[in-house]
This record gives C-alpha cells, structure tokens and sequence, in this order.
C-alpha cells in the first residue's frame, strides 16, 4: 500500500481530483502548505522596506492507494498537476503498512 | 420617549434634580413653535439613525462572539430581525403601543401611515419621525434576544419569535408606560428603557434559553463548564463601539425634545452620565476580572460597556456625574458577577445578553429612586414585576408554539456541523482554516 | 437634490400627495431665513456625514464578497475612489454640474472654492454644504463600479476610470437633472437619484464587465456556473448595515431642506419610507430564497436591502408606508430573479452590482409614478434612456481607451495568485490560512 | 475649540479670509440668543458623537495593523482608554484644562458637574455638551499611543500612562491655548487640535517607543528592517474610514458655534477642507508609493488619509479649496517619506502614529501661517516646542516611573507567543490557523 | 516505530485524545485538513448557482508510537472515532525510521 | 530517499531554514499543526470558567533528502530549533520510495 504525498499549486487541485477520480481513486486528504524548492519566493516591499516572501502557498494532497494503482495515480497527479512553470510541486511516493477505514473497522485493501 | 408625558416628565426631571426655579430663558419667546418642532424632529431623526446603527452593532458583537460556523447565520438573524421589525412595527406595533392606550393595557390595531402636513402636532414632532424612533428601540429588543439564542436555534423559529416579539408583545408593554397606559399612571419611571426595552429583550431571551437548553458540550454531566470563546474578538470590540456610539441616541433621544435651552441642556447631561456610565462599566468590569481571575477579560469590558449603559438607561437625566459613575460600575461588577451564574444553573447565553440586559435592566430601573425624586421603590418593582411577568408569560406560550409547531432547535449534527452550513448552506469564512481548500483556486 | 428646482419640487410632492392646502404654519413667520440656512446647511452636513460613511459600507460589502486573495486590492479601490471622487468633484465635477446650466446639457469648466459670507444664498444653505452633499453621492457612484468589476481589473485602470467619472460623467448627466438641465425641464424626476446616482454607477459597471470579461472559473466553457463565495459574511453585513444607515443620509437630505414644519416632517416621511423599503426588500429576499432553493441566502438577503434602499430613492417622499413596502419588496425580488439572470449572459458582476444599482435603479424611477401625480411614464422613460445611454457611451469609450492604452485585466496567473500580491504585493491576511507560517514568529 | 476667545477667533478668520464685510445677516435679529444655544449644544453633541466614533477607528485600524497573536490585546488597551479618559477627564482634567486658566499654565482639580440650566452661559452651548465635546478629545489624543507601543507594551502599565495622560498632562498643555492660557496670549493658533491633540498624542507615542524599544525581530543586528505585516487590511481600512468620518466632527464642532449664517457657512467650508486634505493625503500616498516602490502601498494611503486630516486640523477654516489639497498632500507625502525614516532610526511604530500625529502636526500647525494672516511663525514655533518639550518631558518621567515600578514590557517569550495569550489568556481569532483545532469541535 | 495517521471528524478530537492518553500516549500531532472518500461532498446553491462542496472538513492526527503500542493505539482511535455514520475517517499505519527530541537530543523509543 | 517530519515552534521556522539551506537543501514544505507532548497545554479563564488549552501551536516542516543528507539534515534541524525549553518539538525520519518532480517528470534523487 503506497501513499502518495504531492505538493501542488493551490489552483490545479479540481484537475488533480478529477485526474484520480478517474482512476477510481475516491479517498483524498488535503492540506494547506506553505514551501518553496526551485521556486525561491520574491520580495515585496511593506511600508518602505524590503523583505523576502519565502514561502508560496500550495496544497498538500495525500493519497493511500493500493501498490498497483500507485504508479498510475502518481502519473495521474503529475499529468494534471504540471503547467510546466517553475513551482509545479513534488509527489513522494512513500509505502504505508496498513489502513483501518474508522466506520467498518475493514484493514487492508478493502478499507481504501 | 413617552410622548404623552413628554412635558411633564421633562419638567419633572428638571426639578427633581436641581429644585430650579422656573428659567427666564424658557418662558421667553425665544423660539417659535415651529423652530422648536424642526428640532424635536431632527432630534428624532439624528437620534433614531444613531438607534439604528445598534442593530449593526448587534450583528458585529455576535458575529464575533460565535463560532465561524455559526457566524453567517447570526448575521442572517441580525439583518432579518431588524427588518421584519421595521415591518411589524408598521403593521402592527406602533398604534398598538401608541394610540388609544388612554390610562389603560393596549392601544389601537391599526397600522401606522404618514399624516397630512396640516395634521402633524405642532408642539411635539414630525409623526414619522417618531414612529422612525420608536421603531428603533422595538428593533433592539429583539437584537438582543438573537445573541443569547445564537448557535443552536433555527433562522425561521427565531425570526417567527421575533415578528410577534416586535409586533405585539413589545408594544403592550411598551403601551403601559410609554404609550401612557397604567404603568404610566402607577408612576413608574423608566426614561429610556432599561425595564421596557432592555429588561423585556432579556426576558425573552432568558425564557428561550431555557426552552432551547444549552450549547452541545458547553456544560457537561458531571457539571464541568466548557467555554466557548468567540470567533473575532475584533468583531466583538467593532460592535461594542457601535453600541456605545447608538447610544447616545437611545438614551439623547429620549428626551423627546430639544428646542429650548433646558431640552438643550438635558440632551447635553444624558450624553454625558452615559458615556460615563459606561466608562465606569469598562473600568469596573476590568479591574473586577484582574482581581479575581489575575487576568483582564475582554469579552467581559466589553459587556462592562454595555452593562454600564443599559444601567444608566432608566434614568440618565437626573444623575450627577458621580451618580453615572456608581450606576454604570454597579452594572460593570454585576455582569462580570452574574456570568458565571448563569452558568452555574446551566443557562447558555452566548454573548451575556442575559447578565447586561435583564439583570442590568432591574438594577438600572431600581438606580432610578436614587437620584430621581419622583421615583418610589414600589412604583419601580411594580413596573419591573409586571413587564417580567408579561414578557415572560408571552415569551412561554409564543416559543413553545413554535416548538411544537416547527421546532426551535437544529439537530445535534446540525449542531456540531455549523448552523451556517445546515440553515444557509453557506460558510461565513470559507477560505479559512479548516474549509480553505474547496476554494483556494 | 436638485437645488434650482427645490421650492417647486418640494411642493409638487407635498401637493401631489395630500393635495394638502397651503399650511398655516408655513406662511407663519416662525422661523428666519437665517435659521432655515442653518438648518438647511446641518442636513446637508449630517446627511453629507452619513452618504460619506456609505464609501465604508461599500469598502467593507466587497471585501467580504471577494475572496480573501483580492481583499486588500479592493479596499485600496474604495478608498482610491473616494479620494479622486473628492478631489475631481472639486476641480472639475460640481461647476460642471451645477454651473449655469441653465436647462441645456452642461455647466461650466471652473473649479469651486468657499465664497465668502456675504455671497452665500441666504435662501438656500452654505455653498460648502452643498457641495460637501453633492460629492459624497459622486463618489457613491463611483463605488457601485468597483464592486462589479472586482478579483481582476487592474488598480490604477480602475482608479483612472473613476477620475473621469467622476469628473466628467456623472456630473454631465447629473446636470441634466439636479443641475437645471433638459431632462429636468422634459419632467423627469428623480428625488435622490435612483437613475443619476445608481443606474449612472450600474451602467458604467455594466459596460465595464462586458468588457474586462467573467472572473477565471466563473463560468465552464459548457456554460456551467461556478459560485466563488466572498471570504467574509460578517463585513459583507457590517457593509450592508453601513450603507443602510448612510442611506438616511442620502435620501432625507435629498429634501435640501429642514428649517419648516412641512421640510422636517418630509424628512421624517423620507426617513420612514426609506428604512420601509430596505426592511421589505430583506424580507422579500429572504422569503424568495427560501422559496426558490429551500435555504435562505445571506447574500441575497444583503442585496435585497440595498435593492429596497436603491428602488425607494426616486421617489422616497411621496409614498405611503405601504407603498413603500412594496416598492422596496419588488426591488427585493428583482435582485433574486436577476442575479442568476446575469450568471446565464455570463456577465460576472461579483457583489451583485448590476442588479442592485441598475436593475432596481431602473424600477425605483419608473416607481415614481405609482405615488407622484408629476411624473410621467413618458419622461421617466426619457431620463433612463437617456441617461442610460450618455453614462454607457462614455463609459465605453473611456473603457476602451483606458484598455488599449494601459490594459484593464490582470494577467491570468495574477489573477490566480490573487490581486493583492500581483497589485499591491501585500495579503489582506497575511496570517490565515494558506499564507500563515510566513509571518508566524 | 477655544471657547474663552471663540468670537474673536471666528471672525478673524473671516477677516482674514476674505476681508468681508460685516454681514448684514450675522446683525440680524434672526436668530435668538437661545436658538444659537441649541444650535451650537446640537453641534457638540453630533460633533462629539463623531469624534467618540474616532475611538472604534483607532482600535479597527490598530487591530489590523497588529498581528493577530496581539488582536485582542489591543482591542483591550482602546476600549480600556476611551473608557479612562471618560472618567479621568470628568474627574480632573476638565477644570484643570478650563476653569481659571485665565492666561496662566493651569485650571483648577476640581471635578466637573452638570450645571443648573440657570447657570448655563446662553451665549454659549450646554456645558455638558462642551464637556463632552472637549473629553472626546482628550481620548483622541491616548489613542494615538495604543497604536504605536502596540505588539509589547504590558496592558496595565499603559492604561496607567494613559490615566495621568488624560487626566494630567492632556489638561495641562490644553489650558495653554484652549483653556485661554499663556501660548494663547502669545498668539499661538491651533484651530481643533494639530498641536494640542495630535503631536501632543504624538510625542508621548514617541518617547514611550523610545523607551519601550522595538518589537522583538523587527530591526536585526546588522541593521536590516524586517517589516511585520499586519493581520487584517480590511479592519484597518474601516479604521481609516471611522476615523475620516470621526474628523468631520473633531474639525467641524471645533468652529463651537452654528447658529448663524456665518457659522454655518464656516462649518461647511471646515467639512469640505476637511475632507479635501484627507483626499489630497490618500492620492499623494498613492502615487508616491507607486513611484518610489513601484507598487501601491495601501497601508500607506490609509495613513496618507490620516496624514491629509491631521496636517488640515491645525488651520480647517481660512485655506482655500486648492490649499487644503496642497496642505493634505504634503501631509501624505511626509508619511510616505518619513515613515522608512523612522525605521531606519530604529524607532519602532507600529501603525504610524508619529509620522502620520506628530510629523503632520507639526507640518499642519506650521501651515496656519500660509492661509491665516493672524498667525505668526514665532508663535506657531512657540506653541509646537512649548507642548512638545512639556509631553516629552512629563511622558519622559512617568514611562519611566512606570517601567521602574511595575516594567513596561512584556517578556521576550510573552512577546513570541503573542499578548492575547500572556496579558489576557484569549486569542483574537481561536479558531483560525495555527489555533483551530483547539476549538473546532 | 510507527506513524499512526488518522483522519477523524473535528469534533472527536477531545475523544481520540482521551483514549490515546489512556494508553499513555502524550504525543500528538494535529492539522486542519479536508478530504472526500466514501462520503462525497454535497450541492449548495450560492446565489442562484447549484455547486459541489467538494471537499468535508476533517482533523489529521499523527501520533509515532512503538511498534508494540502501534496496534493498541490504532484500536483506540478507531474506537474513540467511531460514530457509525460515513465519513468517519481512516487510520494509516507506517513505519517511522527513528524519532528525535529536539530538546534533549535522545533518540528511538526513549524520544517518544 | 528520508522525509524528516520536524514539529518545531513557530517562530524557529527561519533559523530552521537557514541551517537547511546551508546543507543546500533548497526543497521544505511547511504546515501549521497544534499539539502537545511533554508540554501539556495550560489552563484559562474565559467568562468566569477555567478551561484547558490542551493543544499548542507548532509548525510542521518536511523535507525530502537524499539517504546521505539525512542525518546531517536532521542534526541541523534539531540544532536550529533548540531552544532547551519545553515544547522544543520532534524530528521523525522516515524512509520514501521515490520522488518526482511535476514540472519535470525528473524522479528519484534528481528530482530533489
Ligand atoms: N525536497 C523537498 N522536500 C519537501 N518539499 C519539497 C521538496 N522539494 C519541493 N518541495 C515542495 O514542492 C514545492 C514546489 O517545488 P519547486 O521546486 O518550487 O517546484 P518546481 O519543481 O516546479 O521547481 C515547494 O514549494 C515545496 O513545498
Ligand atoms: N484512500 C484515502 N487516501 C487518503 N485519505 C483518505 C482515503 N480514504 C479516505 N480518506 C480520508 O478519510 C476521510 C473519511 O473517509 P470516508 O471514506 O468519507 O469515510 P467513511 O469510511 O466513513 O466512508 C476522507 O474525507 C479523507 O480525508
Ligand atoms: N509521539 C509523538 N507523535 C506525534 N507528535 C509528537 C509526539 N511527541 C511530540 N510530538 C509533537 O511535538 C511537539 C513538541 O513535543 P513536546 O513533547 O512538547 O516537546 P519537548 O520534547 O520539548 O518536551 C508536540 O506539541 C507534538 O506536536
């Protein structure tokens, strides 16, 4: 079982949703972030003074799938989420022993 | 604001404070009839937009003191309360207060309309312009109920309560005194309405508060209280302000007049005694939760500020500076006393509207005795008996009707999920925290 | 508001309505010109006091109807465009306006300045006064523009739009009007400005979001809607009750006059009417929503204040209370069944502008012949015509000239980050949300 | 605002304007001495209403110019000092600032109390009125130092400052010009307040930030300036616009008069000026921003708009139209450029205050001498060192005696996690961000 | 070493909390989040307009916990969760390297 | 590949930074959370009624490096965010399968 974190532009989640909905993957978690890479930030000027705006907002998508579905859910994100501009964000494919759906008590496969 | 007593009232005040003898500057004809109903009516009006502005003031205080998930609906309640009091108080209100009442428990029902410019009472002021500002003070009386019921009633139970609030139950009693019915006659006082306006809008919220019950989570089995602090504090300190400027027309207003020096010099004295009033309330209200809890709470100046003001609301006119003080710092200490009793027998009052309105409207429209001699103890419980009683009693048999008609309150998920999304389908924040990313794009 | 023409308007509708005989009290010598000039210049300074704080309510309605992204950009709009307002109305605007227009097209090209006591109209009020009324409502109409247009035009297009505006066209039109002009000799009325205020203002924003275009995402290519909820219910109310209360302002002092008992109690009439038809409109809104999709709409409850308030201003003084009321609720009903109407043409007008200040601009001056035996189907028709088209023409050179010589839009991936880094590099929330940790320590 | 040498100031400015003639109408029996009386009470009470509204803008403004870790603490700290300066301007600085000043350096300790209305001066205004009116003031005068020490000044260390504040050295330097005092004789003029309000406020603001030091992080060790963004632009827009609608009253009621042609006429040349140089501070600020950073800052136009009213509050009445434009934008311009300056100095200001106070008071007193021909540049100069040496050196004493009795300032770990939490246990915004959770359920 | 990442409704916090501290577990973590899975959102009508609310507001928690507390520990948050009614949330269980406590330095279990 | 969580205190985030950068890590992402360990929240008083505020503000940082950068990114991290007070905060390190950049299709150590 894989769960894949991507980090993306705040604009391109419903692209990035649909892309996995069309997988058939229906479970998604999002979070605000914050973060920068290659894309540095810039600076603004407050009041007559310089600063730097490091961070640049973007949306933390996790998602827990199955092994097999893992690589085509990745290309699914990376396909929907890419503009091609510097920023475009990360996905880290990382394995996860185990799910529990809360509701049925169901593990495994059979919980996502 | 009782307009049948204006004159006598004012005269009353007049000599009770001071034993003026009779000024040379009133009787000289100095100012014509007209010039002085230009005044009244500007009085009115002024005082009336000023009345007006405290629904927004409302609005803002519980907006800030919800949770975000119940914010846009107490603003939904506030703007519709306000409106449908403007309705009701046409249709049904103002005549039923107003007209006819002669010595006895109800006036006329009828609704109000402009008169013909050559029917308009040359010594008092333009009809409208009161009807303008006696709507206003019908509209408070229900604000103040929205803020203790917040967070767990529906929007339509809440705004049928607050049409015939604003429509019939808060003209009646209005009529016993303002509208010069036996209230009036018994001699009880009550200048601005700490008893007919404030007391009666606490009445009502403090009965719906026992038939809605409590907040989920906010007071546990074993009796542990859990506090649910507010959503904006800069929202709560916003509408505090806004009340406190409103009123200066509440309390200036009601003077009913200003066309002479003494008028004048009265709208000047209530100003003052109730900006004072609620300075001491402030003040009282912090230094009390530094000594006991070691820590200033705002939220409880800002109810020492309201506190202080409805304190002064009976009576404004006649107390020296030293008297507003002590009347406004009285209301400070029982707010900042009385809230945590609430709790203690489980009443849920969102926003204190209990503790400021009622309980500083009893002990507001009791201050009165002690500066105004005019005023007798028994007069005033008898007044504040009879308006609880009243109130009370139609408060009872209208919110149950409604609960068992319609029901008044959400369901528990509706509850723990937000009355925005369940009542309005629509979030008061919905970029921030926890409902930010639905619309980030 | 039209000053020539006072003395024959304000007896018009007096006689209209009541077809009262001449009063007693008005011929009286009750009250000096002296005295009639102070009262006539207060209600021009407090009512000019009350439409100033409307450029508030407008600042604070759009800021909680954006999202959060272009809060800061629209408040620095609203402020920018008050302060040109002030300024081009006293270089260019009130001469042009008011400045012998004599019944033709257009005043004169000088700036006011304060004459000196001795050449002050004695009749009428301070000439500071009056211009100090007259500007507030120029730049109200200019706010009803940046509202429409709001999430993507640039900040200094914008503001340039406005200088013109105006400057130039709104006094152009007015001129016709309230300066003395042809419309006004052709009959057309419009007591505080329904058509030269609010339709002047909704035509302009028209225009201007036909051609800036609908906001990224609003509308699908397959012609679905995407709703972009505002980020903040509360301030989009606070907004609504400010501009309610500044409403008061703008259409009793559109009476020009206090110092009589007819004045005051036309004043007081206004004042009722005008609150009458607000209250209607948030009701009829409310009862719509809930009716048509089975949840009340805040929103739609705001605009629908604003649409009563707007539909009232032709003609605030001749209607009876009922009259009012439903005056007010057809205006309430027009902004619910028009605002999906424009989402369907795909014009993206983000507060709801257009339907408010337009459409029910348009009502309230075709409304005036429902209660003033004056107007005329015929010249109510012309005014809107005509001033639709000269404000719309204008608009759409100057928006087009302004477009090809420094762009109107924000470029896309500006709009998606949000105007407020893109224009002002600044968040209006530099702490919630998304944007937090930079800011943190 | 001077009442003892009112007649004469009025009618200098009006020599001095425009050399007019006695007005046949001021001679004119048109007006009785106890219409005036009322006339000019009204103008207390209205003007002194709007300048108490001044009090919720500096706490909106402040509000969001402050991080929201310290959003409730300032709230706390505004209503905290309007409700002190209510009280301790009743209790002493009234007399001390006006009862048998008569040319000296001092009034007398002795509590103000509501006269008998057969004591009241007729040809004045209510006394209580007047007192209102002069206390608003004095609040206005501790709220410009909330904004500046915010974000690390203890809450009750600076409610005491702000005690001896308004009830001291306020009253005290007031009596000089106001109270009829020693710089009046001298001929100092200061029409409502630049020198007496604003750079008094201004200078204890400055040495407090002198004392206090900067906000932790703010300026690093090598010099770089770390600007802190404040949390909410939309609350310190609505701020800015309070306070620019509170200044209508703070410059208008300081005409102390309205009961004649020319008053009137004077106040409304006060109200368009007003508004003028607000407008003419906002565009400057505008476009030098634009020009020197290449992007609008809208902090900077609010403050410009502040900057226009306080730099026209010195002289309201004599400028032309186009010398209030140059006077406020050369005010907006002086907060454009000496706010960086101020940072470079390591001063810190949190909102602005001294820049757009003191700077601008300063520029605005000198700028009496362009517009009135009663002013002197030696008087003018003598009036801004006399005050400024007196509050800098009494602010001086009692920060430090303050400091060394109970410590100004929070600690350095009070100071990270924010006031709200170590002064009053109570955030701002508990559900939003880093926060929510804690609440959410 | 176990990462326990559970997605819960807001307002079963005190309760997860709760029975988490019964097993003497002190640490948590906790972040706003959003998701969709089984439970898919609903249609609001905002103005005329019918749109999805895609997206239903939820609590993250991340507790790292000993590999032997790891089952114990996900049982109490399922059981602490748990209101039967859909979108009740999901457990996922993965496995943590090492822990380090940034104030003391100490590593591995003595960190936790 | 390593994904170190670090919970750290708010106003460390720069210094964090900073000694990250200086590894020439260019890459974090960065989330508000709340939480408690050893430091347990304190109690209030609001309107007359104690209360618990049982969780405290923290920031959330993740940053994916490379094996070999791991233990040095992780001792920067603790070394920047000490404070040597309570509530100090944690690092966990845990292992990542792969990651992919989205503007570049780039995977594995490249995309970092
Ligand atoms: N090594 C990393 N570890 C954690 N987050 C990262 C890492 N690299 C990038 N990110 C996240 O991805 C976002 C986009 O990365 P960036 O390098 O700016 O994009 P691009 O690949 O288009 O240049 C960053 O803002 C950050 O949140
Ligand atoms: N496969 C998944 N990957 C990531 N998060 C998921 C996944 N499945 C569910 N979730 C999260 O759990 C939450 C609850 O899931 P849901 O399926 O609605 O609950 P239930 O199990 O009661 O039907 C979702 O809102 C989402 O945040
Ligand atoms: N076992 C854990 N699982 C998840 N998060 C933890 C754990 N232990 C601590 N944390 C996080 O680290 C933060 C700081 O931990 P704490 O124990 O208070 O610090 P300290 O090590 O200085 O005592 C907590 O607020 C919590 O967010």
């Amino acid at each position: 079982m894989k769960m894949l974190t991507a980090i993306i532009k705040p604009h391109k989640l419903e692209d990035v949703d649909d892309a996995l909905a069309a997988l058939g993957i229906a479970g998604v978690t999002i979070s605000e972030v914050m973060g920068h890479g290659r894309q540095k930030g810039h600076t603004e000027i407050y009041r007559g003074n310089e600063y730097k705006v490091s961070y640049i907002p973007k949306l933390k998508i996790e998602v827990v799938v199955d092994d097999d579905l893992a690589e085509r859910a990745s290309d699914a994100i990376i396909g929907a989420a890419r503009t091609g501009h510097i920023g475009d964000g990360m996905v880290f494919i990382g394995t996860i022993g185990d799910a529990v759906r809360v509701r049925t008590g169901e593990s495994g496969a059979a919980a996502l | 604001m009782m307009k049948v007593l204006r004159v006598t009232a004012a005269a009353g005040a007049t000599l009770g404070l001071m034993a003026a003898p009779a000024l040379a500057q009133d009787a000289a004809p100095g100012v014509s009839p007209e010039i002085k109903f230009v005044f009244n009516t500007m009085l009115f009006l002024v005082g009336g937009t000023l009345v007006m502005w405290m629904a927004a003031g409302f609005a803002m205080l519980e907006a800030g003191m919800v949770r975000s998930k119940n914010v846009a609906t107490i603003c939904a309640k506030n703007i519709g309360l306000y409106a449908i009091a403007g309705l009701m108080y046409w249709a049904v209100g103002y005549n039923l207060m107003y007209d006819g009442v002669d010595g006895g428990w109800i006036g006329s029902f009828t609704w109000f309309d402009h008169p013909a410019h050559a029917d308009e009472d040359i010594t008092y002021a333009a009809a409208s312009s009161d009807w303008f500002f006696q709507m206003v003070f019908c509209a408070t009386a229900a604000s103040i109920v929205s803020g203790a019921l917040a967070e767990r009633i529906k929007l339509w139970p809440f705004l049928i309560f607050c049409t015939v609030l604003t429509g019939v139950i808060y003209p009646i009693q209005g009529a016993w005194k303002w509208g010069g019915g036996w209230l009036n006659e018994f001699g009880f006082l009550d200048f601005a309405g700490s008893t007919l306006v404030h007391s009666a809008g606490g009445w009502a919220a403090l009965v719906g508060a026992l038939i809605l019950g409590a907040r989920l989570g906010k007071y546990s089995a074993s009796g542990r209280v859990t506090p649910i602090p507010g959503s904006s504090m800069p929202l709560a300190t916003l509408g505090t302000f806004i009340l406190w400027l409103g009123w200066f027309g509440f309390n200036g207003g009601s003077q009913l007049a200003l066309g002479t020096l003494s008028d004048a010099a009265d709208v000047s004295r209530i100003f003052a005694n109730t900006n004072t009033a609620a300075a001491a309330g402030v003040v009282a209200a912090m230094v009390l939760t530094q000594v006991l809890y070691k820590k200033v709470d705002l939220t409880m100046a800002l109810n020492g500020a309201l506190a202080g003001l409805v304190s002064i609301t009976a009576e404004p006119l006649t107390p020296s500076m030293p008297m507003a003080v002590l009347i406004g710092a009285i209301g400070g200490a029982i707010v900042v006393l009385t809230v945590p009793l609430l709790d203690r027998l489980k009443i849920d009052d969102v926003v204190g509207a209990i503790p400021v309105h009622l309980f500083c409207g009893i002990w507001g429209t009791l201050a009165v005795i002690l500066t105004n001699p005019e005023a007798s103890l028994v007069a005033q419980l008898a007044g504040i008996a009879a308006i609880g009683a009243f109130v009370s009693a139609a408060s009872l048999v209208l919110w149950l009707a409604v609960k068992y008609a319609i029901g008044l309150r959400v369901s528990e998920e509706d509850e723990l999920t937000g009355l925005d999304r369940s009542e309005l389908g629509l979030e008061a924040y919905p970029e921030f925290g926890v409902t930010a990313p639905a619309h980030v794009s």
